[in-house]
């Protein structure tokens, strides 16, 4: 039997790869997205697995959302990706410094 | 008689806003026609309420004119006390007041070439002397006749401005604005401790009313006080009171703005620089004696410094050549002899020489003046001799003066001094010796240096240019009738005062003794047993020590300056050779000034200096507010760096605030 | 469940702004570039209308709809309120900057409006599922608003980096979310308060969750250590944008936290203190004292945000309800202040010159001395001086922190808005004592603008010398 | 008349005024002026009526307005005046009209702006004056400091930028402390009226922490050592009238404060703590003194002089704890708050004056510099005797107000210890010495330049200004007691305030102060 711990601690292990991702990552932007993308996942698993122990069907209802407003997200995300390359020829995270002080 | 009194003090206060401010507008003959109207009027009703205290035993007056404020319980009033002795001074200081109104036109009356062309204060400057003396008149007045030590204060420092717009009238010289700087400052020292002894009467007497504090005198003369391991109250407050008296009537260290204010014209040198205003600090002491009578430090004190500045001020008047200076310097010494009075507790002595001095110092000054318009302007004795014979009025005026001035038997300063001296012999105070032995070389002193100017002066040979001789000629009407007029009480005051003054305790009157001398310190009291008229008195005076040694010193500076000169012109220079260092200590005042010089003045600008750039700039805006300010903006700069534009390393922020708050709230 | 009309009633405002939007978005595909202003106008109207359903539909006792999904109470109406009218104010200045640039379209409105309607929709959530999608309708619109002037290198790192973190930001609320679902057994802020309630703070889960639950809303505010976004957004970031997210957003941000940590999880409010703490003395601190460093007024400005968030966090973690009033007093005030100041920088713009630089402002009492009192007004308002509203806010809020017994956090509040006032002096100076450069034009505005910043700016002086009204609305919201 | 609300008329009279003036513009600057100064003049005629109808009798607030302000918070729009209060608002009302009169010719650069600021700053300060609840009372406090630091940054000096944010920043810091603590009061308290501030029962700590709050925000506004170098700075880039409000009423608020608020909301702690400043009081006399002594620059030193004079004020403010100690002392307590009072009244006088005698030269030959003068008596004799005057009264010149404070708190000083009165004695010297020094350098002597020798003598306006002054001067010196009157009431009753003990029971024992039998009868119970 598969505890609801283990999908908690997967779910954890997932959030925290990709919050790792996130600032371990130096060159390419794409893969911020996809990290962002798995820490939604990561959330999906916990809801999903909180439902389920508990009976409660809002859990999943909740992760419906949120896999749509990820696409959005992705969407949004991906479409300012190409501006930036548009205006700036990289896509490189350490590229975007201009900004700081 | 309260109208009366209000009159007399208001009358040439009246005088002086007028000319003041109208000075343009009336001209010259208004302004001092509307002074003299005022400073008459008090001089006539001065002379009056002297009268009716002599013929019909006038009654005290002692009463509030207007409530100043109130605060704390304590009244401060405006008031006037007057009595026999206030009656006295208010006639000295009128009269010698009117006298210096009728000189001063004539003084003044070319006073348009003492200013640089175009100086708009030349304008008007004649009416604007008038003005200030009459101002001067009131607020003499105000002082003498004030019943509480608010008003005498006030009097006080209002006689002080006065003394100061007059120094420093000829406000173009530098000089004089130098004076008048140091004679404000000066004072203000003296005025320093005044205050102080003010505040320790309104603190142990809870009023400011003179016949309340001395009635409550007595219960306080054993109070001490927990200052410096404990002092007697009534030295406490004699001391600090006599501080004041030191800085007003220049009483040695605080007589070094004396000789310098002689800067101002010689109208007012004569009003307010020997005959009343320096006075003041006496008159003040004597108002006084129920308070320094309970104290004998104090007394010694007063003794001490008297007897130093009535002799050594003296012998630098042997040195000077400026003959408002030599002058100054017998001021100073003459104040001397008074204050030393004071010490031995002959405060009717004090008050008799002041009176006498007022009147033979007022004249020796404006014969002083006198000789120097006839000199246009110079002043200096070895550019002088024998004036005597172009200037017979002065001549004479000024030689009765000069006698007055040594003691000569029978003129006023005879017996005023010897009444002092005899005095201070009888006392046993702590200085006593000291201050007998130099006040009779003082004498001799006194004698020499008025001599050696007056045989400068008025014998010899004429020593100034072809220019000047040729238009030698007697002063005017206006000039010469004060010095006639001063000459008069110079020669008959001292007969007329002396017995009431200094034998039948005149002044008391009624139960109210303005003089109050405790019996074991009652220095006058052998003058008063063995007297037997003024003639005796005279005889006796010509039997001790000050008779010959003045005697002496006026034989020696006929000797030197009449006979010798005549051959010698440079007698006077070898003389003061021959003294060698003495005469350079002399000359150098005693290094007073320079020591003032370098250390208050120089050192205060030095501590200014260093507490303003190294305090206030340095440490406290430097330091801190600025310096502050700084490490902020320093701190600022650093930490915004921080902020790298790297997203990863603001991840990694966010991720830092996780752990931190998940290490804090879920762990711990 | 039946359809039922009634419900729509209290969500009018909401569906007023996303016809409005719908509509611009639609007619801006047949509006020939001299009619754009129907845009605007048509913008304009709308969120007049939202404004006065608000209040049509506002008062009275708390309205729960939609399945307990959707809430009306006092709280949604004030806050809708303020939204709006900031947000109308935003948009009457954004328009001659976009004009002047040839930005002037339609999307600009689409995206401001559908950032609207996520801010109301936050404003009215009443569960965590409702208020998360209200967040993310207002940042997605917000994200691209930032990269909307296509060609500027900056607006697009700058909006890279407000994407990559905001995501960051809602994963972290979102993780929170799950695992307060996961302690209380709801989404439903009215479950979720009794169940903790009962469970009290014992549960490690439940506190777990409402870290990350902090995190979230310290980002959305922009709080130490989670505002590094600020900074470089503000200044990246086109100026109209930066006032459309600038200003109402914070308000909803405000929202965020007073629904989800009071409506939600008041019961653990020991915790969430201590964690809203350290984040308002680290804002107060790092933002007065960055700002200070810095050239650029718009990223002044934002570490300027960073410092107010401090305040507004010191009302809400007070925990009373003079706090909460306190805090939304002060957010609400901040948002009229910031649109001001950001409108100000829009109306010294003109085609191809940004103001950026505090020196930009030099002298602006010579060229224009309404809009210099206005902008000197909207600074010593931040800066907390009297009588502007700026201090009444910080006066509400100090007091709330008092009334608590931390006398030592309130001075030290008070200290950092002595270095504050340091920065906002300088504005006031670069506008007053400073020449203004020599070829500067004179300032041309519009009737209609010149009347908004006038309103925009009087009113922090009227609010400040008659707070008594907002503040009771305020304080009704928590009563 | 009594009817009318007075105290509202003359805050915000002055205020609506400055509107107007704003409103009418620079284009008819002529007109803008005579607005301004016919309200000034107005607003000043109302003001008087406080003193027609003022009741000497009693210490209670009169006039008293109350009227809810913000409810849900207790703060309310209260206020009123007792005898401190009122001179103070009259003095306000009375200088502003110079102000407006020295800004006529002179300001040229947005004349309408400087007279508005100026007057909507006197609204405000009568507002701190008049203030009865504690939040009004900071609004005004720090509401005034936005017109001034607009008034020095845009018609100041060179340095101007700096004086001003110095100012502003240095004020601030101080007056946020004080907020704090008025906020902590208001819990103790459950209200914000400061006359039940004055009943409240403090710990030690909790007094000597609000000692401190309020000590730094008035420290500051005297200015006090070591807080007092913002305003020499302010003063020298202060355009005239700038200076003259500066130095006439700013500084008196914070000596008000003091009255308000330190000493009888919290006695035990000022008691404890009173050796701070009468310290630094007397480092202010002495040490301010010498600095004073060798500025180069006029109005530097004449604000150095302030700061010596004010170092006179809070002396005899808190010179009264050592009286009250001393069971053999009677009396002298009421005299030296009523010296530091009448002090500040002068010295709103002679100040104001002196600061509009440099701005006649300023204007003229625009250098602050003593050393560019020289004789301008020669060139204005009128000038040159008005200087001098005010100069003497500076010195503290009996006849004249600047003595009247002076010889009080000196008698004062001297009830509580002979070695303070002697250092405080030591301004008879100090300021006599930088006073003259400096009439010496510029007014007497020969014609130092050119500039000098081409100096018009004062216009109308200038020597209305100087003569007006110059009699108030003189009839504050010879006829204090109507002044006195005003405020008896008011300080005995303070008095009674600081000389009873306002610890809680528990700490009673450390009450250093015992109240004195006769003392009872407070107004306003609690």
């Amino acid at each position: 039997m598969i505890a609801l711990s283990d999908y908690l601690i997967l779910a954890a292990g997932l959030f925290m790869l990709a919050v790792a991702g996130i600032f371990l990552n130096r060159k390419n932007v794409i893969l911020l997205l996809m990290c962002i993308e798995l820490m939604l996942l990561a959330v999906n698993m916990n809801f999903v697995a909180f439902s389920h122990f508990m009976g409660d069907m809002t859990g999943q209802v909740v992760v419906f959302f949120i896999l749509t407003v990820a696409a959005a997200e992705a969407a949004i995300g991906l479409a300012i990706l190409v501006v930036l390359f548009r205006n700036r020829r990289t896509i490189n995270v350490q590229d975007l410094n201009s900004l700081r002080g | 008689m309260e109208q009366v009194y209000l009159t007399i003090v208001l009358a040439p206060l009246v005088g002086a806003i007028v000319a003041g401010f109208f000075g343009g507008r009336i001209g010259r003959r208004g302004a001092h026609s509307v002074t003299i109207a005022g400073v008459g009027v008090s001089t006539a009703l001065s002379i009056w309420v002297l009268a009716r205290f002599v013929g019909h035993d006038e009654p005290v007056f002692n009463q509030a004119i207007y409530t100043w404020m109130v605060s704390d319980g304590i009244r401060f009033e405006v008031g006037f006390l007057v009595d026999r002795l206030t009656a006295l001074m208010m006639v000295t200081v009128t009269f010698v007041a009117l006298m210096v109104h009728i000189y001063t036109i004539g003084y003044m009356a070319d006073d348009e070439h003492n200013w640089p062309k175009g100086a708009l204060t030349g304008k008007n400057s004649y009416q604007r002397f008038f003005s200030y003396i009459s101002l001067f008149t009131f607020s003499m007045l105000m002082l003498v006749m004030s019943n509480n030590f608010m008003q005498l204060f006030f009097g006080w420092e209002a006689v002080g401005l006065v003394s100061y717009l007059l120094i420093g009238f000829w406000s173009t010289r530098e000089t004089a604005i130098f004076a008048n700087l140091k004679a404000f400052l000066v004072n203000r020292v003296g005025d320093f401790g005044f205050i102080l002894g003010i505040a320790a009467i309104g603190l142990y007497f809870n009023t400011m009313d003179y016949a309340e504090v001395f009635a409550a005198a007595p219960a306080h003369a054993d109070t001490q006080v927990a200052i410096l391991g404990g002092v007697s109250l009534m030295s406490l407050i004699c001391i600090l009171l006599f501080i004041g008296a030191m800085g007003k009537s220049a009483q040695v260290p605080l007589h070094v703005w004396l000789p310098d204010s002689m800067e101002g014209p010689t109208p007012i040198s004569a009003l307010i620089h020997a005959a009343t205003m320096v006075t003041a600090g006496v008159f003040m002491v004597a108002r006084m004696s129920p308070l320094f009578e309970l104290s004998e430090t104090a007394l010694s004190l007063i003794l001490i410094i008297g007897a130093t500045t009535a002799l050594f001020m003296g012998l630098i008047g042997l040195v000077q050549n400026d003959i408002k200076r030599v002058v100054a310097y017998s001021t100073l010494s003459q104040l001397g002899y008074m204050v030393t009075a004071l010490g031995a507790s002959a405060y009717a002595a004090g008050i008799f020489h002041l009176m006498t001095h007022a009147f033979f110092k007022a004249l020796l000054f404006l014969a002083a003046g006198s000789v120097i318009i006839a000199m246009h302007h110079r002043q200096d004795i070895r550019e002088m001799g024998g004036l005597r014979r172009s200037m017979p009025i002065t001549w004479i005026t000024a030689l009765i003066g000069s006698l007055a001035l040594i003691g000569f038997p029978g003129f006023a300063g005879f017996f005023s001094k010897d009444a002092i001296i005899e005095a201070v012999g009888h006392s046993t105070l702590f200085g006593s010796g000291y201050a007998m032995v130099l006040l009779t070389l003082g004498v001799f002193v006194t004698a020499l240096y008025s001599f050696r100017m007056y045989f400068l002066v008025f014998h010899g040979k004429p020593r100034m240019d072809e220019h000047t001789r040729h238009h030698l000629h007697e002063t005017p009407i206006v000039v010469t009738l004060p010095l006639i007029l001063l000459a008069i009480p110079s020669v008959v005051i001292g007969w007329m005062v002396v017995e009431p003054l200094l034998v039948s305790n005149w002044l008391a009157s009624g139960d109210w003794n303005p003089i109050f001398v405790a019996p074991e310190h009652d220095t006058l009291q052998p003058l008063r047993e063995h007297w037997q008229g003024e003639w005796a008195f005279i005889l006796h005076g010509m039997t001790m020590p000050p008779f010959f040694l003045a005697m002496g010193g006026l034989i020696l500076a006929a000797i030197l300056w009449w006979l010798v000169f005549a051959r010698n012109p440079r007698i006077d220079e070898q003389i003061q050779a021959m003294g060698g260092p003495l005469t350079k200590v002399l000359q150098a005042k005693y290094g007073f000034d320079e020591f003032n010089q370098k250390v208050f003045a120089g050192g205060g600008r030095w501590l200014g200096t260093r507490l303003w750039i190294t305090g206030d700039r340095t440490l406290i805006d430097g330091a801190i507010v600025n310096g502050s300010a700084n490490q902020v903006g320093r701190l600022a700069q650093q930490v915004r760096h921080l902020q790298t534009g790297y997203l990863y390393h603001y991840a990694i922020a966010m991720i830092v605030g996780l752990v931190v708050l998940l290490t804090v709230f879920v762990v711990l | 469940m039946p359809f039922d009309a009634a419900n729509l009633l209290p969500i009018v405002p909401e569906i007023v702004i996303l016809v409005t939007a719908c509509l611009v978005l639609v007619l801006d595909l047949y509006l020939s570039d001299r009619h754009k202003d129907l845009n605007h106008s048509l913008t304009l109207i709308g969120l007049l209308v939202a404004l006065g359903l608000t209040g049509v539909v506002g008062g009275g006792e708390p309205q729960v709809v939609f399945d307990g999904n959707v809430i009306r109470d006092s709280i949604t109406d004030l806050l809708r309120g303020a939204i709006l009218i900031v947000s109308l104010l935003a948009f009457v200045y954004a328009r001659p900057w976009l004009k002047d640039r040839d930005l002037f379209v339609g999307e600009f409105y689409v995206l401001g409006l559908f950032a609207v309607l996520g801010m109301l929709i936050m404003v009215s959530a009443n569960n965590f599922l409702v208020i998360y999608l209200g967040l993310e309708l207002q940042a997605l619109s917000l994200y691209a608003l930032v990269a909307f002037d296509r060609d500027s290198k900056k607006g697009a790192e700058a909006a890279m980096k407000y994407f990559v973190l905001g995501a960051l930001g809602s994963g972290m609320l979102l993780y929170g979310v799950s695992m307060i679902y996961g302690a209380t057994g709801s989404i439903e802020f009215g479950p979720v308060a009794q169940s903790v309630a009962e469970q009290g703070m014992d549960n490690q889960v439940l506190v777990f969750g409402v870290v990350f639950l902090v995190i979230g809303v310290g980002f959305k505010l922009g709080a130490v250590p989670f505002h590094m976004w600020v900074p470089d957004i503000y200044e990246g970031a086109p100026t109209p944008a930066v006032i459309m997210l600038g200003s109402a957003p914070k308000i909803a941000a405000l929202a965020l936290a007073v629904r989800m940590l009071i409506d939600g999880l008041q019961g653990i409010h020991a915790d969430w203190q201590g964690m809203l703490l350290i984040l308002a003395v680290l804002s107060m601190g790092l933002g007065n004292l960055v700002a200070i460093a810095q050239t650029n007024i718009k990223r002044m400005l934002a570490y300027s945000t960073i410092s107010h968030v401090g305040f507004v966090l010191l009302g809400l973690l007070a925990g009373s309800a003079q706090g909460y009033a306190a805090a939304t007093f002060y957010a609400i005030v901040y948002a009229v202040m910031a649109v001001g100041a950001f409108g100000i920088l829009l109306i010294m713009s003109r085609k191809g010159f940004d103001v950026e630089h505090l020196d930009d402002l030099k002298g602006l009492n010579d060229r224009d001395s309404w809009y210099a009192a206005m902008m000197a007004l909207m600074m010593f308002s931040m800066a907390g001086v009297p009588p502007t509203v700026g201090f009444i806010a910080k006066l509400l809020v100090l007091e709330s922190v008092v009334r608590i017994d931390m006398v030592w956090l309130a001075v030290v509040a008070v200290i950092f808005s002595i270095i504050g006032a340091f920065y906002y002096l300088r504005v006031v100076k670069v506008i007053y004592f400073d020449k203004p450069a020599p070829d500067q034009p004179a300032l041309v505005t519009s009737g209609g603008v010149r009347f908004a910043m006038s309103i925009n700016g009087l009113s922090l002086l009227l609010l400040g010398v008659f707070p008594a009204t907002l503040l009771a609305w305020c304080q009704a919201a928590f009563s | 008349m009594s009817d009318l609300p007075l105290l509202t008329l003359v805050i915000w009279l002055p205020i609506i005024g400055g509107i107007a003036v704003l409103a009418s513009g620079d284009r008819a600057a002529e007109f803008s002026k005579r607005i301004a100064l016919g309200f000034s003049i107005i607003v000043f005629v109302v003001s008087l009526g406080l003193w027609a109808g003022f009741d000497v009798g009693t210490a209670e607030m009169q006039f008293v307005e109350r009227a809810v302000w913000i409810p849900s918070f207790d703060v309310y729009y209260s206020l009123g005046v007792d005898g401190i209060s009122m001179p103070l608002i009259i003095l306000t009302t009375f200088i502003t009209i110079f102000v407006i009169i020295a800004g006529w010719d002179v300001i040229t650069y947005k004349p309408s702006h400087y007279m508005a600021a100026f007057l909507i700053m006197e609204g405000l300060m009568v507002g701190v004056f008049s203030a009865l609840d504690a939040i009004l009372f900071y609004i005004f406090w720090e509401a005034m400091l936005i017109p001034m630091f607009i008034i020095i940054g845009v018609w100041g000096g060179p340095n101007r930028v700096y004086a001003t944010i110095k100012f502003f920043l240095y004020t601030f810091f101080g007056s946020v402390f004080m907020l704090v603590a008025l906020i902590y009061m208001y819990f103790q308290a459950d209200s914000f009226s400061i006359l039940d501030f004055h009943h409240l029962q403090l710990g030690m700590t909790a007094q000597s922490l609000i000692f401190v709050a309020f000590f730094l925000a008035f420290a500051v506004k005297v200015p006090m050592f070591p807080v007092h170098t913002w305003l020499p700075d302010a003063h020298v880039e202060a355009p005239t009238g700038g200076s003259v409000i500066l130095a006439a009423i700013m500084l008196k608020i914070g000596g008000y404060g003091f009255l308000r608020f330190s000493l009888p909301i919290t006695p035990d702690a000022s008691a404890s703590l009173d050796w701070i400043i009468i310290a630094l009081s007397l480092i202010a006399v002495i040490y301010i003194g010498f600095v004073a002594l060798v500025q180069q620059d006029m109005k530097k030193l004449i604000a150095y002089s302030s700061i010596a004079h004010m170092g006179f004020v809070t002396l005899g403010f808190f010179i009264v704890f050592t009286i009250l100690r001393n069971p053999e002392v009677s009396g002298g307590a009421v005299m030296g708050i009523e010296g530091g009072m009448v002090q500040m009244i002068s010295h709103g006088f002679i100040s104001g004056a002196l600061f509009l005698c440099v701005g006649v030269l300023y204007d003229r030959v625009h250098s602050r510099e003593i050393a560019d003068y020289g004789g301008v008596i020669n060139t204005m004799p009128w000038f040159g005797a008005f200087v001098v005057y005010f100069a003497m009264a500076n010195a503290g010149l009996p006849g004249t107000s600047g003595f009247v404070g002076e010889f009080m708190v000196i008698l004062a000083t001297f009830r509580a210890d002979f070695w303070w009165a002697l250092l405080a004695a030591t301004t008879l010297i100090l300021a006599a010495a930088f006073t003259l020094w400096m009439v010496k350098r510029v007014v007497f002597g020969e014609v130092r330049n050119e500039k000098v020798a081409a100096l018009q003598d004062l216009n109308r306006r200038e020597a209305f200004n100087l003569g007006v002054l110059a009699v108030a001067v003189l009839i504050l010196g010879i006829w204090p007691a109507p002044l006195m009157e005003v405020m008896h009431a008011s300080v005995e009753n303070l008095v009674a305030h600081v000389s009873l003990c306002k610890l809680p029971d528990s700490e009673s024992a450390n009450c250093i102060l015992q109240v004195p039998a006769v003392l009872s009868g407070l107004t306003g119970q609690p």
